[in-house]
């Protein structure tokens, strides 16, 4: 199986969905389920086996090249699982909706170009296939229309702003290296001459930290994940935005390579520096705002900012602990958000679309599955041990520890207890507490819902019980870009500076767990009473004003609000309308009389030669 | 005498180009716009002959024996403003053709008073 | 005020354009271009008239682009006034027994004048842009005079003009195919010079564009003055 | 033989600022038609007898004519 079928699969896939849905839709949910499990399998079938291919030879002069190797392999399984996972959930999800044609083929696309950027050996392919993946993005995006244009317009301007710099960037390294295949440029960049490198990792950065939403880029972020379908929020959490990450660990590892980032800049203000204090940053403000959101999406949005900043600051140091970190977060956080996402899409399905954390609540008798979903995924967001994201923040942690970065320790550990603080309100206001009346009769959680939440959920624990298996990828890749290996096992990592082992928590939890669980069973038993049987000084509580979900952390949001505006946001929009205002004047010289046009024309004329006969520049 | 040996031809083409101009400025009367761009194009085309002129040379035909090469007039721009006279009336009918829509659709020539026109 | 700032802008104008033509003697020596097609031209096309040959024989192809041009001004024409409601445009005037008995001799002689005149390009001065255009007027002459004529035979107009135009493509692209060098080749032989059967396809593509700007400019008239009886 | 040119040249701009000073539509047509015709004797002047025929049947004859035409589907004078 060559890399071009592959890719062949993927895009024809996509086409073949979209007609076969004009044919019949169930059809078309086959084709579509089909097509992307069949990918799964493709993709696994190239586990340890690098390939490398010609796409096709002599494009305006330069061959497009794919290649497979540790990295666009891990990257390549889990954007394929994902897809696959999401297009399953889409079957239930978006049964009521209109042109699903449209939308199962977006999906479809976006897959088959993240697909390519990952096996692209050289920059005009990865180019081409950021583009194609943007463009699809901003369609599906705007799918639900109204708002959601808005945010796909945001995204696609921000969006186009980074591939611009892109091009840039690779325009720069054509004319100066002749060549764009990625392995090539490699070793001629580390001879260049710093200034260059920073040049091309400042262009690079702006445009992959716009995918990444990196701090002062984020702002298409929220509305993004909001205003799209569901299942499709869950791909851009999972893997789409995590393209940043991937662009990042080429352009900073596969191109210039470490040690010329490690010596760029001096003192305080290094690159690497810069890019870890821009991590922490994005880590710590989104996850506050985070808990000021009412809306289940848009919470989990900017938790999806701020988890970014944590593979920023993985990455960023250049250490193989710190890139194991980096990368294995990557995969963790796509599997806990696409969970977490699912879980709020099944939610929102079964009370036809209401996401407001403040009218929602004791659903978790109605979905069992559901808050399974949710309370492993927030389990995960938080880091609780025996999940995978603690394992991949302890690496995180151990890193910034090791390279006696206190202050950066600190934001990551503000971060998390950020991230319980809201991501506990989130739990709480869907699942737990009170049911509100008229959600007491909900409709059931479909079979197509359940099964990729639970087996992300399964994913969530194996990880997080053995880790050794991710990590074992992981470690390839770090060999692939010349770090030293880590000593890894199925249960954790051993190193000279700490060891994790997971058996050894895994069974410390357990003992306690039973002792614990011994203790409730020998006490009193409890005695279930309804929600509304309370005392209120006799009178009969109103079951609708009582309903403690509402105004969760209201002192704490009187306290913070005026301080967690996202100012970038509002900064941007004020450039817009200056942008706007000043157009909006220019065009007023379209008078719409002749004789003004006239009057422009000859009085350029008699400036030029005016200024030509007085001074005579010309 | 010499000024007007030289300049004279020069001096009507630049005169008919500025009140063409001229009309086409300060007018608010779209007929009478096209009136002065017809001005401006028989300007143009006088000065583009003017300038193919040679002292003494004959017309570029050879008509009649004894018409030698090195005596004619420079057969380029004659053969340029041959085809822009042609297409001036066409894009001057063109342009007469909206006045007519104009007038039907607002009633009125000047184009200070057609307010839907603008921004 | 506008006035003002027009007149002073255009003084400015004319500064430059004194400051310039006092550099640019009149009727001096032609271009070097110029000198090619007047020292080459007779044995190159075959056309007496330079003029023709340079529109015609070096510069065929820009010819077919105006006439494109002059085509879709036509078009835009018809189409601009062709949404117009017909209404009547007040009474006309009779007119006077000479401009009706002038035009009954006098059209057929135009007619013919035009014809002489875009048969003989190559020849005399004149040529198929002229000729058409006095045909033309022909035609005014013809809208002044009678009052209840019937119009323009639209079918036979549009006849002509398209045979026009695409006797000129043809003959472009035959020439193309034979002499496989360049659009409008001269494929016919330039015949005995300074008699009417020589320069090979000019007189040939002449006489289509003195049918086809023929044709248009009485088609401008005509459309012009339809809606309003 | 100059003399006559200048003479004609200055009919020309005297018809041209007539067209551009009067206020009848139909007047300054007729001087913007003098203008052309004037043009046309120059281009003979100037040895170039194609122009010159091409001017004279075009300039004066037919653009006057779709002047006049269109002056009459719309208004004559100029407020």
């Amino acid at each position: 199986m060559s890399l071009e079928i592959l890719l062949a699969i993927a895009y024809g896939g996509a086409f073949l969905t979209y007609f076969s849905g004009k044919i019949s839709q169930g059809l078309r949910d086959g084709a579509a389920v089909l097509l992307s499990l069949g990918t799964v399998l493709i993709v696994s079938s190239f586990y340890n086996v690098p390939a490398a291919s010609v796409l096709y030879e002599g494009f305006l002069g330069l061959s497009l090249v794919l290649r497979m190797n540790s990295l666009a392999w891990f990257f390549a399984i889990a954007i394929v699982s994902f897809n696959a996972l999401c297009v399953i959930y889409s079957l239930a999800y978006m049964k009521d909706r209109n042109e699903k044609d449209y939308y199962y083929f977006m999906l479809l696309l976006i897959n088959a170009a993240m697909l390519t950027i990952v096996l692209s050996g050289d920059l005009v392919t990865f180019f081409i296939a950021w583009e194609i993946m943007s463009w699809a993005t901003f369609l599906l995006i705007s799918y639900n229309r109204n708002g959601a244009l808005q945010a796909g317009i945001k995204y696609i301007v921000l969006s186009l702003i980074g591939s611009m710099c892109m091009l840039i960037g690779i325009l720069s390294v054509y004319t100066s290296f002749n060549t764009l295949n990625i392995s090539e440029l490699s070793g001629q960049l580390t001879t260049a001459s710093a200034g260059y490198k920073l040049f091309l990792l400042i262009i690079f950065s702006i445009t992959f930290g716009i995918k990444n939403a990196v701090m002062p880029l984020h702002t298409w972020l929220p509305d993004a994940y909001t205003e799209s379908p569901t299942p499709f929020s869950a791909v851009l959490s999972g893997m789409l935005t995590r393209m940043g990450v991937y662009g990042f660990l080429v352009i900073l590892f596969g191109i210039v390579g470490i040690k010329s980032v490690l010596t760029l800049g001096s003192g305080f203000i290094s690159y690497t520096k810069t890019m870890a204090w821009l991590g922490a940053i994005t880590i710590v403000i989104p996850t506050f705002i985070a808990m000021l959101q009412n809306d289940a999406k848009k919470l989990l949005a900017w938790h999806g900012i701020g988890q970014g900043g944590y593979m920023i600051l993985g990455i960023a140091f250049g250490t193989s602990l710190g890139m194991a970190g980096g990368i294995f977060h990557t995969l963790n956080h796509a599997i806990y958000i696409v969970l977490l996402f699912l879980s709020v899409g099944a939610v929102e399905y079964s009370t036809s679309g209401i996401r407001d954390l403040n009218s929602l609540g004791g659903l978790f008798k109605k979905m069992p599955i559901a808050f399974l979903g949710g309370f492993l995924g927030i389990s995960g967001l938080i880091g609780v041990p025996l999940t995978n994201g603690f394992v991949s923040k302890w690496l995180i942690y151990k890193t910034l520890i090791l390279e006696n970065a206190p202050f950066l320790a600190f934001a990551a550990l503000l971060g998390t207890w950020g991230t319980i603080l809201s991501v506990y309100k989130f739990l709480h206001n869907l699942y737990l507490g009170q049911i509100p009346e008229k959600h007491k009769n909900i409709k059931k959680t479909p079979l197509a819902m359940q099964v990729p939440i639970v087996i992300l959920s399964f994913a969530i624990i194996l990880f997080g019980i053995m880790p050794g298996l991710p990590l074992k990828v992981i470690n390839s890749i770090n060999v692939a870009f010349g770090f030293s290996p880590l000593d890894v096992n199925l249960w954790g990592v051993v190193s000279e500076a700490g060891t994790l082992n997971m058996l050894n928590i895994f069974t410390a939890l357990i003992v306690f767990g039973a002792i614990v669980w011994g203790i409730f069973r020998i006490s009193r038993p409890a005695t279930l009473t309804d929600q509304y049987d309370n005392y209120a000084a006799g009178a009969a509580i109103p079951k609708d004003k009582y309903h403690y979900t509402v105004e969760y952390y209201a002192p704490f949001y009187r306290m913070v609000k005026p301080f967690l505006k996202d100012i970038f946001d509002l900064l941007y929009q004020k450039v817009a309308r200056a942008n706007d205002f000043l157009c909006d004047n220019i065009r007023k010289i379209y008078t719409g009389y002749v004789g003004n046009y006239v009057m422009y024309i000859v009085f350029f004329m008699a400036f030029l030669i005016f200024i030509q006969l007085k001074w005579s520049v010309f | 005498m010499s000024f007007l040996q030289n300049y004279a031809y020069y001096t009507g083409a630049f005169g008919l180009i500025l009140i063409g101009l001229f009309i086409m400025m300060t007018k608010r009367n779209y007929i009478k716009i096209i009136i002065g761009l017809s001005i401006l194009e028989t300007g143009v085309n006088l000065f583009l002959i003017a300038v193919g002129y040679i002292s003494g040379g004959t017309a570029p035909i050879f008509s009649r024996s004894g018409i030698t090469a090195e005596k004619m007039v420079d057969p380029v721009p004659q053969a340029l403003v041959l085809t822009a006279i042609v297409i001036g009336v066409a894009v001057l009918g063109m342009a007469l053709a909206l006045a007519i829509r104009l007038h039907k659709h607002f009633g009125t020539l000047n184009l200070l008073e057609i307010r839907e026109q603008r921004w | 005020m506008k006035k003002g700032v027009s007149i002073i802008l255009l003084l400015i104008l004319l500064w430059g354009v004194v400051a310039a033509l006092s550099e640019m003697p009149f009727g001096k020596a032609k271009l070097e271009v110029a000198g090619h097609y007047t020292d080459y031209g007779k044995e190159d096309t075959g056309a007496a008239n330079i003029v023709t040959s340079v529109v015609l024989g070096y510069r065929g192809f820009d010819t077919l682009g105006e006439v494109t041009v002059l085509f879709l001004a036509c078009i835009g024409l018809a189409v601009v006034l062709s949404t117009l409601k017909k209404q009547g445009c007040g009474a006309r005037q009779t007119p006077s027994l000479i401009l009706n008995t002038g035009f009954r001799f006098l059209f057929p002689l135009i007619l013919l004048f035009g014809t002489y005149v875009f048969m003989h390009g190559h020849l005399s001065p004149g040529g198929g842009f002229q000729g058409g255009a006095v045909i033309a007027s022909g035609f005014v002459l013809m809208y002044l005079s009678v009052p209840k004529i019937k119009r323009l035979n639209h079918f036979v107009s549009t006849l002509f003009e398209s045979v026009g135009g695409l006797i000129f493509l043809v003959i472009g692209l035959i020439g193309l195919k034979l002499g496989s060098q360049y659009f409008l080749n001269n494929f016919l032989p330039n015949g005995e010079f300074n008699t009417l059967l020589s320069a090979g396809i000019i007189p040939v593509i002449y006489i289509a564009i003195g049918f086809k700007v023929g044709s248009e400019l009485s088609k401008i008239i005509d459309v012009l003055l339809e809606e309003s009886e | 033989m100059i003399i006559i040119v200048s003479v004609l040249i200055i009919i020309m701009l005297a018809a041209a600022v007539a067209a551009c000073i009067f206020k009848d539509l139909l007047s300054a047509t007729i001087a913007s038609c003098m203008v052309s015709l004037i043009a046309a004797v120059l281009f003979f002047f100037l040895q170039a007898p194609d122009v010159a025929m091409a001017e004279a049947s075009i300039g004066a004859a037919l653009v006057t004519a779709v002047f006049v035409i269109a002056i009459r589907r719309t208004r004559r004078y100029e407020e």
